[in-house]
């Protein structure tokens, strides 16, 4: 199970990763000192080398600025949902027409499915209750559910397929 | 040290037949014989000096504080019984070197023998109380061993408990009375205790101590009611019935009030006590003993009755009846053990000791019927033998009590009558036995009479018995005067035994004979009235009392410890209201005057809903799973006051340790059923809900007590020495690593033992069944969703970088080693979750348990460290450095110690809940986990 | 630096750590290794023994912060005495263990030293929250031991005993957040003066604490009421387990006298009157029930565990007489009763292997093996036990009765102490006549193999037992003084606290 | 105005959190009082850095993170449990 | 606020005995765990009540009492210790006794 | 150190994610205690909750950012945190209450099969 302790994959496993973590250190004790920036690629080395069992493929997010426009609109549309949501909560709930439905996907990385998942469940009035393995469709409940497929189109060209760039 | 070793050759004597077990019965009775004769010998050679009144005492110091020393004394009084001890002893051994031929068992008889004369001799021997107590005792033991000799037959067993559990308890006895009398008289040394009678008869404690003292002594002696155990110590051998149940140790409790006679008697309660426990005996033992069919019990009722009379000599206070009493112990010992013989003798030659089937003997035993005739007419006191003289002695003594008035006529006519059954039982114990017409399908058959070498020390114990009844004054000059007069320590004018008496003693004694054969001769008629009476076993009353008591006692304390924890913890609430109410009654006022802090409504709001989760965890507790969810909330909000009043480090660590708990109990509820059942009664729970009621509003009126009172504590020591002298400016965890690090370190090993053991006890759990069935095969509960074991994943990386961080600013900011290491242990809780116990198992970098003792150990070693430069254990440093290119940083030894924490609460926690997580999963014994 | 005051609890903790880090030690080393520091604790006893017995406090600062701040620790003769018995009381137990139990269970003897270290560090500290942490340790390694083999009954009597002491332990914290929220400090002597020099306001308040502690040590020492769990949790235990639980009990009489004497025993009208008040009935009580419980065992085991109440009970009462002379027949009678409440715990165990069935039941009539020794071993065993002569047991009731003797209340505890030994007679009289002596059946000749080792164990700890009556001098001396010193709090206060010693004697009672 | 806005805000959020209990109270099912104790989880954060912003001493933030953790774990916890019978497996 | 402080103490305590005395394991451990949750606070408040001032050194001009914090913190520990103890222990027990109730043995009854 | 040291717009800004979070969090929590079944349920926390907390967190991020120089940067982590689980959460509930075969108020569409 684990890399053999020579190798660079045990001592480096992902070094972008790495990198990242000793950026958060500094942020997060708010000092720049060199004291802190040392200890903070140290943590960024060690931290990898007891959590790279847990977590052995490398990632695959080919193009990182895609993600980062994908999450700028992510952040747009739960403020929206929550527009969205807080009228439909406000309102007598005798109007609303809850409902079930199944999305099925067209990615199939472990990573990129829950991205979406979780996209599904912050945005407007939908949250995804059940990933099915083996047909690859995500079970979906609306808060108010017009047209189903309206529903699924709309994941599928706002979020899935900008996911599918990403991760491509 | 002559004195010692009168003790002392019995008692490694005892060790020779021990060494040699196989060796034939005659070699072991001449090894058993050696040691007891040499102190015979001992005893002889100083008779002259004794006899003439002078006491030797040896002392060596053992226990002065307790004043218990090795103090030995040998005066006259003491002589007489040693000689009888060792005198009668050897002829003993003589004797089972007869009686155990071919048997087995000799060696073990010899040696306990030999034990029990030295101990034996240590009570008439001491010269310290104390000391003389523990031989007292030890005679129990070794009496309790030789009446259960023949452990196989079940009344040697009871026999043996009976007696043990009587004189045992009689020892308890008069350990009590000893100590009294050893505080009243100031020491335990008899020179001491003898002198000092008017002030012991003078102190408080007086009539319980000489109640103690005479309840040891009676025991002993089988005085009514205690003599129910000597008949039944029948069951010994015959020599040891012989030796220990005639002649020695029943004398004990007899030589014991001798002994003390100048220090107790002479009070009219010892008159009365002694007095009427002798008569007593006296009367019951006699009457008992006329109607007894087995020859070992009629002689083991007459020696009851013959103890009884020595008592009420010892009680009378007549100037002479001591002597009297001391002569007929004598007399009696000289009788008693022959008879007993003779009884072992007809028993092996019969097989049988039912005086109703032996008839007829001096057929077939002539020789042992013309040797027991002696014993048998000074047991019936019959002119010209011993018994004659110290009956007549008796009825003398009984003649000249004055006081009080009763006592005068009701003494002697009641020793009279005693006098009567004697000589029923007597002749009918000769009578019986030898004529009264044929014998009666004898186990046996034909009886021999044991070979004439056999008979020596009945014969020689008859002659004695003899001379003493034709030459009184011989033993009575040679060693019962100065005896009375060691015992009553004072000088004495003589007595002539041979020419005592008067017309009345003459004419009591005429009654008591003529009434006696008259008695024997109705005895047909007398035997049919006997029968019909209701018979009582002793041995069956004891036994059932025992059964009783024990029945008893279990029912009483399973009543108590019925195994009921509820009944348990409701004692100790119960307890805790009722000792701290008492207190808090004088509570004058509660409120302690300090003004109370102004109330917002957020934290009303806070306190209520605390409280509405407390309770509702109570109404719900049926439902297990919202009731673990609202204690959930209660942990909550616990946390939340915390936080509220500035505890930042206790927030962090109450959240933690809550959630992980929850968690932990939802592990275990997975097996557990879902709801509990309704089953207290309506009056249960309000009695549960008073007593929780009084512990809660207790707790309220203390803390509020506590809260409203000024406060003064030593931690503005601890504020203001937190940075100069601990390096950090978080106190509480300079507290915790620093000030109190000892404590700490003990609350991680608290933590690390409570994991280990944990692991210790599932390791071999068997979880056949589950207690609830989830059929996991729905449709959407697949074991480890995608979502969770992606998001867990990312979280694990952070949420160590996050711990990283918490533990470093521990020591200024809110946080340390203890918080980090939980953040650690939920990240990895969250892998195992996520991607099943196997899974992340295989992933861990290291075993748990390995990590909990690393943890305790880089704990200990940072506080060994502070070794190396000459401070205390736990002594921290810590310092700002300077390296090149770093820059400025600050290290403290505390981290380090922070760090072993840190390592103990991660490994504890992670083996908790791995091996909670296998219990299900791997589900096999001997499949170690962490 | 002498650093030999921590190593009691140091070495015991480095060894338990260390068997876990080294977890896949083979056995043997384990074994050695618990062996090892166990010896070390009696060498480390022997020492305290010699270094109290000179009467001087010597003190131990952890972290090198002084009293009332820093946790520090104080060794007197009452500790030294403590000490020593727990590491000789060990030694024995780890011995019989190492025969063969100790492999019946995982890490037994982590579990062991962690124990002892929890133990020593009780009988150490001078701080009361410290106390309270070493009694988790030594409770928390008590429940992973008295686990230890498994099976059902221990799981029941277990569960009982966890949490019964989790709510002993809860009433610790009351007791103590009362004391620091009254006094502000934690430091046994520092709360001694300023127990006693609290307003009088306070005093129904600090009496109630006491009482709270009062319970709190009531349950570990297992006075009545509080005392139920006791007789099944001993009786499940595995045989060392429950020999070593005989200190256990001794723990709670240790802090009882530490408390009452010390926090609370300062001051013209001292807190402690009343405590001492309830706990002389509950102590006399107690024995009571102890000798009726005897009398009713079903089984050597529990019988032995009555014979632990009843030595508690003993204990209590006597000591509630509080007087130098109660105070030292009272430790007398501490060693004596956990040396043979121990020698008798294992007696049993090794009994109930020679029988076919029933283990140690009397309700069994399984004939016992090996008759002759074990029946000897027994009878003597048994002797010690009652307190029949010439055993250490004999001794200390005679100074127990003796020191008693002048006080006014003392008849009572002659009374119920000399039933409660009559009755032990009959209990063990019974017990050992019906195994030993009565025949048995078929099994008679085809005894088991007797375990040498585990035999020559007994043999030394009733043979130690004949030893304290026999060179009971210098220890009834060595008692007399720690009495002494008990009965003066201000010694110890001055000790800990030097500048605080005018202040001390100011307000000694 | 941010020391007017603050107890208006924690005021909302205690509103909040009550509504929670509400929930956590009346079920009716358990899953309806496990998403009540997540989202009063979630509140307590909130009112927690509100508490810290008042006082202004920045102290409480480690708690917020936490009980974010926390709460995450154990809401997963009970959610497994529900779903599986059990939590780790 | 002391009174209301004290108040909330009384009524968890309440509930935690109260649930001690039950006749399931699991419901003493729910006790148990109210039980410390007041014992605690209760030792926490030997300190007193003071709002905004942790004992964090040149944070507040005054500041909470630290040591009964550092008490209650090591207390809290112990008590996860103990809890985590108690229930893997009250689970063998129900497991190895076939039911749950505290004494193992008379599953259908609340006993005295 | 007092918030009146702040530049009004700034106190402003704080002041309008304080409010503005704490209004869409009890919206979220109102719907929560509201809304008809479960599944309708588990949308208000999810999104509200989230929302209301990450304003809240923001407005600290932002007072403390100004209080203590350099970005306080826990508050971000917490927030991001929060909108990485809460999806999950809802989730492993949504699971939860499918395993439990709760079924939508009625007139839910395509309810799924029990
Ligand atoms: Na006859
Ligand atoms: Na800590």
């Amino acid at each position: 199970m684990m890399p053999n302790v020579r190798s660079r994959q045990f001592w480096l496993p992902h070094p972008l990763f790495s990198l990242f973590l000793a950026l958060l250190w500094l942020l997060m004790v708010n000092d720049l000192s060199v004291a802190h920036a040392l200890l903070g690629l140290a943590l960024g080395v060690a931290i990898p080398i007891v959590t790279h069992a847990f977590w052995p493929e490398e990632a695959k997010i080919r193009r990182p600025l895609p993600l980062l426009r994908y999450l700028g609109m992510l952040l747009v549309d739960i403020l929206r949902s929550n527009l969205v949501v807080a009228l439909r909560i406000l309102r007598p709930a005798r109007q609303l027409r809850p409902g079930f439905f199944t999305y099925p996907l067209t990615l199939d990385d472990d990573f990129a499915i829950t991205l979406l998942a979780s996209t599904i469940s912050l945005t407007p009035g939908t949250v995804s209750l059940h990933y099915d393995g083996e047909a690859n469709t995500l079970l979906i409940h609306a808060l108010h559910l017009e047209d189903e497929a309206e529903a699924i189109a709309a994941i599928r060209t706002r979020y899935e397929q900008p996911l599918e760039e990403i991760f491509r | 040290m002559t004195l010692a070793l009168i003790i002392l050759f019995p008692l490694l004597g005892a060790l020779l037949p021990a060494l040699y077990r196989r060796a034939t019965c005659r070699r072991l009775a001449c090894l058993a014989a050696l040691p007891a004769v040499s102190s015979l010998l001992l005893l002889l050679s100083l008779l002259p000096r004794v006899s003439s009144g002078e006491t030797i005492i040896a002392e060596l110091d053992w226990l002065p504080s307790l004043g218990l020393n090795l103090a030995l004394r040998l005066d006259a009084l003491g002589l007489l019984f040693a000689l009888l001890i060792t005198g009668i002893g050897a002829l003993i051994l003589l004797f089972a070197r007869y009686y155990f031929e071919g048997s087995a068992s000799a060696a073990r008889f010899f040696t306990l023998v030999l034990s029990f004369m030295a101990v034996m001799l240590g009570i008439v021997l001491s010269e310290n109380l104390l000391f003389m107590l523990v031989f007292w005792e030890l005679t129990s033991l070794v009496s309790f061993l030789l009446i259960g000799f023949h452990s196989d037959r079940q009344a040697a067993r009871l026999g043996a408990r009976m007696s043990l559990v009587i004189t045992g308890g009689g020892g308890l006895a008069l350990l009590g009375g000893i100590v009294l009398l050893g505080q009243a008289a100031g020491s335990y040394e008899l020179s001491v205790v003898l002198e000092a009678g008017e002030q012991i008869r003078a102190h408080e404690h007086y009539g319980l101590m000489l109640n103690l003292i005479l309840l040891g002594a009676f025991t002993k002696s089988a005085q009514f009611p205690f003599h129910l155990w000597l008949p039944h110590a029948m069951t010994a051998p015959t020599p040891v019935s012989a030796y220990l149940h005639s002649a020695t140790m029943v004398k004990a409790g007899l030589f014991l009030l001798a002994r003390l006679h100048p220090a107790l008697a002479d009070t009219e309660l010892w008159f009365h006590l002694v007095t009427l426990t002798g008569m007593l005996t006296l009367m019951v033992g006699a009457f008992v003993a006329m109607f007894m069919h087995d020859m070992k019990g009629l002689l083991a009722y007459s020696t009851v009755s013959h103890l009884g009379l020595i008592m009420l000599l010892l009680g009378l206070g007549t100037p002479m009846a001591l002597a009297a009493a001391l002569f007929h112990l004598v007399c009696h010992a000289l009788f008693k053990a022959p008879l007993f013989m003779m009884a072992g003798y007809v028993d092996r030659a019969t097989g049988t000791r039912d005086m109703r089937r032996i008839n007829g003997m001096w057929r077939f035993m002539p020789t042992l019927m013309a040797l027991s005739a002696i014993p048998a007419a000074a047991m019936a006191g019959l002119p010209l033998m011993s018994g004659y003289l110290s009956k007549k002695m008796l009825f003398g003594e009984s003649l000249r009590v004055v006081a009080p008035e009763w006592a005068t006529l009701v003494i002697p006519a009641w020793v009279t009558l005693a006098g009567l059954f004697s000589v029923a039982y007597s002749i009918r114990i000769f009578h019986n036995v030898y004529f009264n017409g044929r014998p009666i399908d004898l186990p046996v058959w034909p009886p021999r009479e044991p070979r004439k070498a056999a008979l020596t020390p009945i014969a020689l114990l008859a002659l004695a018995t003899l001379a003493v009844g034709i030459a009184p004054q011989g033993l009575y000059a040679t060693l019962v005067h100065p005896a009375f007069e060691a015992a009553r320590q004072v000088p004495l004018p003589a007595y002539d035994v041979a020419t005592l008496g008067g017309p009345r003693t003459g004419l009591m004694s005429l009654i008591a004979l003529a009434g006696g054969a008259l008695f024997y001769a109705i005895r047909g008629p007398l035997f049919r009235l006997h029968a019909r009476l209701p018979e009582v076993d002793a041995k069956e009353i004891f036994d059932w009392a025992m059964r009783r008591a024990i029945a008893l006692s279990q029912r009483r304390v399973f009543q108590l410890e019925n195994g009921s924890l509820q009944r348990y913890l409701t004692f100790i609430m119960i307890t805790v209201v009722v000792l701290v109410g008492v207190e808090l009654l004088a509570v004058a006022r509660w409120n302690g005057g300090v003004p109370l802090g102004p109330l917002d409504p957020l934290t009303v709001l806070a306190a209520g809903l605390l409280c509405l989760a407390s309770i509702g965890v109570v109404v719900f507790h049926h439902h297990r799973l919202p009731a673990l969810l609202l204690l959930g909330v209660t942990g909550l909000f616990v946390t939340v006051a915390f936080a509220r009043f500035s505890a930042p480090d206790l927030a962090l660590t109450q959240l933690m340790v809550e959630v992980m708990a929850v968690v932990i109990m939802m592990l275990a509820l997975s097996f557990l059923p879902q709801q509990s059942p309704r089953e207290s009664t309506r009056p249960r729970m309000a009695r549960d809900l008073a007593i929780a009621g009084l512990v809660g509003g207790g707790v309220a009126a203390f803390s509020f007590a506590i809260l409203t009172r000024p406060q003064h504590t030593i931690s503005d020591f601890f504020l203001a020495n937190s940075l100069p002298g601990g390096g950090g400016t978080n106190v509480v965890n300079v507290i915790l690593v620093d000030f109190r690090g000892f404590d700490t370190l003990g609350e991680i090993t608290v933590l690390g033992i409570a994991a280990v053991a944990v692991f210790a006890f599932t390791r071999d759990l068997h979880l056949k069944e589950r207690v609830v069935d989830t059929n996991p095969g729905h449709w959407v509960a697949e074991p480890h969703p995608i979502m969770l074991s992606t998001v867990a994943r990312l979280v694990l990386p952070i949420a160590l970088l996050v711990s990283a961080y918490i533990f470093l600013r521990g020591h200024n900011q809110p946080g340390g080693g203890f918080i980090a290491g939980l953040i650690t242990a939920v990240a990895f809780t969250l892998q195992y979750m996520a991607g099943g116990l196997v899974w992340a198992q295989s992933r861990m970098l290291t075993a748990f348990r390995p990590l909990i003792g690393a943890g305790l150990l880089i704990a200990v070693a940072t506080g060994l460290g502070s070794w190396l430069f000459g401070y205390p254990f736990l002594t921290s440093a810590h310092g700002h450095f300077h390296l090149p290119l770093v820059g400025e940083f600050e290290l403290a030894t505390a981290m380090l110690f922070d760090l072993g924490v840190y390592a103990t609460v991660v490994g504890a926690t992670l083996l908790v809940l791995a091996n909670l997580g296998k219990l299900m999963t791997v589900a096999g014994p001997g499949k170690e986990i962490g | 630096m002498n650093h030999a005051l921590i190593l009691p609890i140091l070495l015991p903790l480095i060894t338990g750590a260390s068997l876990l880090l080294l977890y896949r030690l083979p056995f043997g080393v384990q074994r050695l290794a618990g062996l090892t520091s166990t010896l070390g604790l009696a060498l480390l006893g022997a020492w305290a023994l010699v270094t109290a017995g000179a009467g001087e406090y010597r003190l131990y600062h952890a972290g090198d912060w002084p009293a009332p701040y820093g946790i520090v620790l104080i060794l007197d003769r009452l500790s030294a005495l403590m000490l020593a018995l727990t590491a000789t009381l060990g030694l024995g137990c780890l011995l019989y263990a190492s025969r063969g139990i100790d492999r019946r269970g995982a890490h037994f003897h982590a579990l062991f030293q962690f124990q002892l270290a929890g133990l020593n560090g009780a009988f150490l500290t001078g701080d009361l929250f410290n106390l309270f942490v070493f009694f988790e340790i030594l409770l928390i390694a008590s429940y992973a031991l008295l686990l230890h083999g498994g099976g059902r009954a221990r799981s029941r009597a277990g569960l009982h005993y966890v949490i019964i002491n989790l709510v002993g332990s809860a009433l610790f914290l009351v007791a103590l957040g009362t004391l620091y929220g009254l006094t502000g400090t934690l430091n046994m002597a520092d709360l001694a003066i300023k127990v006693a020099a609290a307003p009088t306001g306070d005093a129904p308040l600090l009496a109630a604490a006491n009482m709270v502690l009062l319970v709190v040590f009531g349950i570990k020492a297992a006075i009545l009421p509080l005392l139920f769990w006791l007789p099944r949790a001993y009786s499940a235990a595995s045989a060392p387990v429950a020999a070593l639980f005989a200190i256990m009990t001794k723990v709670g009489v240790y802090a009882i006298l530490r408390v009452f004497l010390l926090v609370f025993g300062l001051g013209e009208a001292p807190v402690n009157a009343a405590a001492w008040q309830w706990l002389w009935p509950l102590a006399l009580a107690t024995l009571a029930l102890g000798g009726v419980g005897v009398l009713g065992s079903d089984s050597l085991r529990t019988l032995t565990a009555y014979l632990v109440i009843i030595s508690v009970g003993t204990l209590l009462a006597t000591l509630s007489l509080v007087t130098p002379a109660t105070l030292a027949a009272a430790l007398f009678y501490l060693i004596h009763s956990t040396g043979m409440a121990a020698a008798f715990f294992l007696l049993a165990d090794l009994l109930g292997q020679q029988r076919d069935e029933g283990y140690d039941r009397f309700s069994v009539a399984a004939p016992v093996g090996h008759r002759g020794v074990l029946g000897s071993l027994f009878f003597l065993a048994a002797i010690a036990m009652v307190g029949l002569p010439p055993f250490g047991g004999f001794v200390s009731k005679a100074w127990i009765l003796q020191a008693s003797a002048d006080e006014p209340r003392g008849l009572w505890l002659w009374g119920v102490l000399l039933t409660a030994a009559l009755l032990t007679l009959i209990a063990v009289s019974r017990t050992g006549s019906s195994w030993f002596w009565r025949p048995g059946g078929a099994g008679e000749a085809e005894a088991r193999p007797l375990d040498r080792g585990c035999l020559a164990i007994v043999c030394a700890m009733v043979a130690i037992n004949g030893l304290l009556a026999a060179l009971g001098e210098p220890v009834m001396a060595y008692l007399a003084l720690t009495a002494e010193q008990l009965m003066t709090p201000q010694a110890y206060i001055a000790a800990m606290l030097p500048e605080t010693l005018a202040f001390a004697q100011e307000v000694s009672p | 105005m941010i020391a007017i806005v603050i107890p208006i805000a924690m005021t909302l959020f205690a509103v909040a959190a009550l509504l929670n209990l509400y929930r956590l109270a009346i079920g009716p099912d358990i899953v309806d009082r496990i998403l009540a104790l997540d989202t009063l989880m979630i509140n307590s954060i909130a009112l927690i850095v509100l508490a810290d912003l008042r006082m202004g001493l920045g102290v409480l933030f480690e708690l917020a993170l936490l009980i974010a953790l926390m709460g995450f774990v154990g809401t997963v916890a009970m959610s497994k449990y529900l779903l599986r019978g059990d939590v780790i497996e | 606020m002391e009174l209301l402080y004290a108040m909330t103490l009384g009524v968890l305590t309440t509930c935690g005995v109260y649930l001690l005395l039950r006749a399931r394991t699991f419901t003493v451990i729910l006790g148990l765990t109210l039980l410390s949750h007041a014992v605690n606070l209760y030792l926490f408040a030997s300190g007193r009540l003071v709002a905004g001032a942790p004992a964090i050194v040149g944070l507040t001009e005054r500041s909470a009492d630290p040591l009964p914090q550092a008490l209650v913190l090591t207390a809290i520990v112990i008590g996860f210790a103990m809890t985590a103890f108690v229930v893997v222990l009250a689970l063998k027990a129900a497991v190895e006794l076939r039911n749950d109730h505290v004494d193992g043995e008379n599953p259908d009854e609340d006993r005295l | 150190m007092s918030p009146l040291d702040m530049p009004w717009t700034l106190q402003l800004v704080v002041a309008a994610f304080l409010l503005v979070g704490a209004l869409v969090a009890l919206i979220g929590s109102w719907g929560l205690a509201k809304l008809p079944d479960f599944y309708t349920r588990l949308h208000g926390p999810t999104k509200a909750s989230t929302l209301g907390v990450g304003c809240t967190l923001i407005g600290s991020l932002l007072f403390f950012s100004h209080q203590q120089d350099g970005v306080s940067v826990q508050e971000a982590l917490v927030t991001i945190f929060l909108f990485a689980t809460a999806p999950v959460s809802a989730h492993m509930m949504g699971k939860a209450a499918l395993r439990r075969r709760l079924g939508g108020v009625p007139g839910t569409r395509n309810p799924p099969e029990r």
